[in-house]
């Protein structure tokens, strides 16, 4: 530590302000405080400052989601594998999986960290924790077999115009790994959607990741049957869909872990658990209320709340991109308002619309444009409930 | 009796002195002692006294431009030995040096029939001619009162907000006390139609003789016992904004003087030369020396200059120098550690060591009193709106939507957000993983907006 | 004349304007109108002829084709017939008749082109599916209008899925009717499917194959008598 | 001189400082619909830019006979016949173009650059200036229809101007075209997108001095 500390110090006059290369001061700021917490001395009160700072808190959000992270990795190998009847076991798995996941994460970072350092230079501001959090969960959403310059151009595409249009961290209305995907979504659908995508080829694997079909458990549909019963004919038995073990989004297959993660970040209060319990309780009600009604069991419409819940990247959704502070609302009657919508959307997106069936993105990022709307409101509101001040 | 729940106290823990009493020294005679034209919010000082001026106690030192009648009488005899500006030419210390055989002023003492019999216009005319009137602080903005105010409400707190403040039970437990407040009560109801004395609840077995005279019991942790806290609780409508409220030593004093004819010249100071334990109570000239005081309790001075040394608590304090003067309405000096390491990985570190309110820190699983310092542990960033704040704000605000309507100038706005509400305690600059510095801006704002569009 | 004194005299002056101004204004427009008319209904009927030449496979639209080249080939080969419910050929056309074109090369008819009307995922899918002389053999389809995800369900305007078409027959092998259909996926060996009857989906667009193969079936039912003749061999009234 | 300095800022200032779509926003409906392709955004230009032209060219004419409060409805039949004519010359001339226009020459009329420059500038200024800033305006408008045009044709098509420009063994070597640009949010990200860099370059924009000032 003492060699890094002397290193950074050595390094300092370069980048201050009259130095050589004072123009890259967010860069050299940011190597630095990576290694060393800045602790700088209060001159105004309050004299005593939490312990908590936003770096912390941004890597609490990345320690949720490293079990995520590695069992997308694992779950890649093991689909391959299954898939093709080769190199199936533990070791290989993961291996395989490393292979085909692993790059993807590295040009997600490597790209939206470009970004970042050019606008905090541009804008001689610091480089911001949020991206660390943004370059990673923008990964899990995608299929392994997603082409790299795809991901490239999808995370520039979060970070430039989800953030940075905006006047960067703090500011963006939208939730900037979700507008990544939905980007890549809509422009690719190609590579997004569709039964081809999720399952990549291991032969291939050293030229072009190639794929092979199979279906994501809310496509599953046919005119006859009941859905628990076709789902669990296609391979999807509730504790596959729970633990995570089918072909589906990196890191969005597997319920358990995510909302592990999510219990994590309730407990650690990283992220608030008015917004996760507000989508788990919206979207059981709104699935429950299409099961009454229902006439159609072979549809997700009589699926009811359990399949909901662990399948099709819900739990992903609700405790890693509905939570991002800065698009949610900022009040508390506002963040039920907003998870209770968010998991009610939810099914409507599924059950209803036939087109885009994986609805939690859609149902985020709709929120998140409501999201100043349902703060005004709220604030009107709980003004109105206060003694006026003037 | 009524009690009053807080609902978003200071959670860490802080040292509590557990003596039923706890001691008291007395400082010998300080060399110097100040007055702060400056400390007076929004008060435009005229000054009455040049340099080297010999001057009693009594003499007006200088008067309210806003005002002329509101003035601030010296407290002791002695030599104008200097006069010291600030930032703005604003002046920041009357430095007095006082003479040794300085007598107080002497004014007819009343007795408590002479006091309830008193009418409004005399108590005002009496409060200003002894100087006390200045000590009172009327809401939302902790202004001197305007003369033609006719308060609603009156809130006296047994202690005073800082959480290092001196203990009421070491106030009351002095000769003449309960007396002292029966009449500064009855001064008190004359100018509010309802007067409210609160004492927080640790305090309470310790000042049972003066029970009947406390009307509500508060929680015992930090900013419950700041008087505009207590009057987000009570009140009931609008007109009860304006509320009345002194320091509680100020309105003990006042007691005295009215009673004795004399203002006390001393004041109960907490003096506390390391965070982690509870210090030692002072009673001392008013606005003695900063290093005077501590140096009575600690023998080597010059090793606390290493340390922050805060006035008056660490949540709205002010960073002292070692030299300068108690201001008036401070009463502790803590003194706290400057420097943090820069800690290596430290945003995951797992934190067994750490004071915090997050629960990201292990340290929240015991409740032992860590040691604090006086560092920011972290960089400013945007806000990410994760609305910490409003889980410690005392007065159920939304800071970070009052800050963002502050920097953007909509002053209206914060305003209907119940920006005036907003007691200053701190509490959301602390715990902001942002490290902005919401209370400053808030405090920035209400005070613009209150010289700009309230007083001309 | 009408009696207009009770108007204002800039009132007065305001509608007179009004009435020069808008007098001219229908001048112009009409003149447009009905100078440019004959012109208009020419496009509107050469943009109908090329997309039938397009299904029976007479023109590549990849490149862009002469106004004269497809007038001429539409005149030479192409006649538009008026149906009624059985198949037979009427004289004049009703609202309830059925449009067929025939494409005749030397007086032999090669095949014939129903016009497509379905329903797709996001709105109309409209084009033609020509099939051969055999009644049962698909020659050409082509879609000229719809309103899918482009990428998606917006791939079924492409050469390739029109090529797919090519070859597959509406009837299975014992000579039933039973329509193409557009598979899920790839259509393999392994599907299930019946290769002769189904063509490649598009990966992703299963919805707007699914409408698409409804289509197509409501509207071959339609026509069926017509297939069955042209199975048969009976060509009466086409000649 | 200084007449003809005056008559190259009338003209110049609506196709950079005043753009309409880019500085005030307005014409976006037909923006977001006809850009999908170079060819329709390019006529398209050309029809706004002779009916915001021509019709300024009317009005500033009739501006001294026209009475003020029927002034509104005269714009409008002029503008509303100008707009019908050049829909039945492209319908008779260019069906192709004109089938995938399909509704927007016709919106052409409540396109509020045309009206918006004849009440704002035609109404009060000579035939001549008045020619210049409608022939501006509608090139300002048509500059960044086919700018959007360019970038959603070339994005989303691999195409300019109808030509495939991005070879065949691109596509094999794993690239493809950018759906999103096809759909109508494509025009909104490009555009929003083109005002954010107009903004942010000085020079080109007149925000300083803009309305917040």
């Amino acid at each position: 530590m003492k060699f890094i500390k002397d290193m950074l110090d050595k390094a300092a006059p370069e980048f201050a302000p009259e130095g050589r290369f004072s123009r890259f001061n967010a860069l050299y700021t940011a190597t630095r405080t990576f290694f060393l917490l800045p602790s700088e001395s209060l001159t105004r009160a309050p004299f005593f400052r939490d312990h908590l700072e936003l770096k912390r808190f941004m890597s609490f959000v990345i320690l949720a989601l490293i079990p995520v992270t590695l069992f997308g990795i694992y779950n890649t190998g093991l689909q391959a594998g299954l898939a093709q009847d080769t190199g199936q076991g533990f070791i290989s798995n993961w291996v395989t999986g490393a292979r085909i996941v692993l790059p993807i994460i590295l040009v997600s970072y490597a790209v939206g960290f470009f970004w970042e350092i050019l606008f905090a230079t541009i804008r001689r501001h610091e480089i911001t924790e949020g991206f660390l959090v943004t370059g990673l969960l923008f990964p899990l959403t995608l299929p392994a077999t997603i082409p790299l310059w795809q991901v490239a151009l999808g995370i520039s595409f979060g970070i430039v115009i989800g953030k940075e249009v905006f006047g960067g961290t703090g500011r963006n209305l939208l939730n900037p790994a979700l507008t990544a995907r939905a980007f890549v979504f809509f422009s690719y659908p190609g590579s997004m959607s569709g039964n081809l995508v999720w399952i990549p080829s291991i032969k291939g694997l050293d030229t072009a990741v190639d794929a092979i079909t199979s279906a994501t458990p809310l496509a599953v549909s046919s005119d006859q049957g009941h859905i628990t019963q076709l789902l669990a004919d296609a391979g999807f038995t509730l504790s596959n869909l729970f633990i995570g073990t089918y072909p589906g989004s990196i890191g969005g297959t597997t319920a358990l872990l995510c909302y592990a993660g999510g219990l994590f970040l309730i407990i650690t209060r990283i992220a608030n658990y008015r917004i996760i319990l507000g989508g788990i309780l919206g979207l059981s009600l709104t699935a429950i209320l299409f099961q009454f009604w229902s006439d159609a069991p072979s549809t997700w419409m009589s699926a009811g709340p359990i399949l909901h819940l662990i399948s099709g990247g819900f739990a992903l959704g609700i405790c890693f991109m509905a939570t991002e502070p800065v698009s949610a609302p900022g009040t508390d009657m506002g963040r039920w308002i907003y998870g209770l919508s968010i998991g009610s959307l939810t099914v409507v997106l599924r059950v209803v619309n036939p087109a885009y069936v994986e609805g939690v993105m859609l149902a985020i990022l709709f929120m998140n444009i409501f999201a100043p709307l349902i703060d005004h409101l709220t604030l009107k509101y709980s003004i109105s409930k206060r003694v006026p001040n003037a | 009796m009524k009690h009053l729940k807080l609902k978003n106290p200071f959670n860490i823990p802080l040292p509590v002195d557990t003596h039923r009493a706890p001691e008291v020294r007395h400082a010998t005679a300080p060399p110097t002692i100040a007055v702060s034209p400056s400390h007076f919010r929004y008060v435009k000082p005229r000054l009455l006294v040049k340099m080297l001026d010999r001057i009693k106690a009594g003499t007006p030192l200088f008067y309210d431009k806003r005002d002329p009648s509101v003035r601030l009488l010296s407290p002791v005899s002695g030599i104008v030995q200097n006069i010291t500006f600030g930032h703005r030419r604003c002046i920041d210390e009357i430095v007095i040096e006082p003479s040794p055989n300085g007598s107080g002023p002497y004014y007819e003492p009343l007795s408590m029939d002479q006091i309830t019999r008193l009418s409004r216009e005399d108590t005002i005319e009496l409060l200003k001619t002894r100087g006390i009137w200045p000590f009172i602080h009327q809401f939302p903005y902790k202004d001197i009162p305007k003369t033609e105010l006719n308060a609603k409400l009156a809130i006296i707190c047994l202690q005073s907000t800082d959480p290092f403040a001196p203990l009421p039970r070491v106030m009351i437990r002095q000769t003449g006390t309960r007396d002292y407040l029966t009449a500064a009560l009855a001064i008190m109801s004359i100018l509010a139609n309802e007067v409210i004395v609160a004492a927080p609840v640790s305090e309470m077995p310790y000042v049972n003789h003066i029970r009947e005279l406390i009307t509500h019991s508060i929680h015992d942790r930090y900013p419950a016992s700041d008087p505009k806290v207590i009057l987000y609780q009570v009140r009931k409508h609008p007109g009860q904004n304006t509320a009345l409220s002194m320091d509680i030593q100020d309105f003990l004093d006042m007691g005295a003087c009215l009673l004795t004819g004399s203002m006390p010249t001393t004041r109960l100071y907490r003096i506390c030369s390391d965070v982690t334990a509870p210090g030692i109570h002072v009673l001392a000239q008013k606005g003695s020396p900063a290093s005077f005081l501590l140096s009575s309790v600690c023998s080597d001075v010059s090793k606390l200059e290493q340390k922050n040394i805060v006035a008056s608590g660490l949540f709205s304090g002010r960073l002292a120098q070692i030299h300068s003067h108690m201001r008036h309405f401070e009463s502790s000096l803590v003194c706290i550690d400057r420097e943090y390491p820069e800690e290596p990985f430290g945003f995951v570190a797992p934190g067994f060591e750490k004071a915090s309110e997050s629960n990201t820190f292990l340290s929240r699983v015991t409740s032992r009193i860590y040691n604090l310092d006086s560092t920011v542990h972290g960089e400013h960033r945007p806000c990410i709106n994760c609305g910490y704040c409003q889980k410690k704000c005392p007065v159920e605000l939304f800071p970070q939507f009052i800050m963002k309507a502050c920097l953007a100038g909509e002053e209206e706005e914060a305003i209907e957000l119940g920006m005036l509400d907003c007691t200053l305690c701190g509490l959301c600059s602390f715990v902001c993983p942002s490290k902005i510095e919401l209370s400053d801006i808030i405090e920035q704002a209400m005070n613009q907006y209150y010289k700009e569009r309230v007083t001309i | 004349m009408l009696e207009l004194s009770f108007l204002h005299k800039d009132q007065l002056r305001a509608v007179r304007f009004a009435a020069i101004v808008s007098f001219i204004s229908c001048m112009m427009i009409t003149a447009a109108s009905s100078g440019l008319k004959h012109r208009q209904l020419e496009n509107i009927e050469l943009d109908k002829q090329k997309n039938i030449l397009k299904a029976a496979g007479l023109i590549d639209d990849s490149k862009p084709v002469d106004k004269s080249v497809i007038k001429s080939l539409f005149d030479t080969q192409i006649t538009h017939l008026a149906l009624d419910g059985e198949g037979q050929a009427i004289a004049a056309p009703t609202p309830d008749s059925l449009n067929l074109y025939l494409h005749r090369l030397d007086s032999r008819i090669i095949s014939f082109i129903i016009p497509i009307d379905s329903r797709g995922l996001w709105g109309k899918i409209n084009g033609y599916i020509a099939l051969a002389a055999d009644g049962e053999t698909v020659v050409g389809f082509s879609i000229y209008s719809h309103s899918e995800t482009p990428g998606l369900g917006g791939e079924i305007e492409k050469q390739w899925f029109s090529k797919n078409f090519v070859g597959k027959k509406i009837v299975n092998a014992t000579g039933q009717f039973v329509s193409v259909a557009i598979a899920k996926g790839k259509v393999t060996p392994a599907s299930g499917e019946v290769e002769l009857n189904t063509v490649d989906g598009i990966s992703g667009a299963t919805l707007t194959g699914k409408y698409l193969s409804e289509g197509i079936k409501i509207i071959l039912e339609q026509y069926e008598p017509v297939s069955v003749r042209f199975r048969q061999g009976d060509y009466t009234g086409f000649k | 001189m200084q007449k003809l300095g005056y008559l190259w800022d009338t003209f110049s200032k609506g196709i950079f400082k005043e753009n309409p779509v880019a500085y005030q926003v307005l014409g976006i409906c037909s923006a977001l619909a006809v850009t999908v392709q170079m060819k329709t955004a390019f006529v398209m230009g050309v029809a706004l830019t002779s009916v915001t032209a021509l019709s300024n060219l009317i009005i500033s004419l009739l501006r001294k006979q026209i009475p003020s409060n029927i002034r509104i409805i005269v714009e409008l039949v002029v503008i509303a016949s100008l707009v019908i004519v050049t829909d039945q010359i492209l319908k008779a001339f260019y069906y192709d173009i004109s089938k995938q226009l399909s509704v927007f020459v016709g919106l052409i009329i409540t396109n509020c650059i045309v009206l918006g420059r004849a009440e704002a500038f035609a109404l009060a200024n000579p035939p001549l200036p008045s020619l210049l800033d409608g022939i501006g305006n509608g090139l300002g408008y048509s500059l960044i229809l086919i700018l959007v045009a360019f970038f959603r044709e070339f994005l989303g098509s691999g195409k300019i101007f109808g030509l495939a420009v991005i070879p065949q063994s691109l596509y094999d070597a794993g690239y493809s075209n950018m759906g999103l640009m096809v759909l109508a949010p494509g025009a909104f990200f490009v555009i929003g997108f083109l005002v954010w860099l107009k903004n942010c370059i000085p020079g080109i924009s007149s925000e300083q001095e803009g309305p917040n000032q």
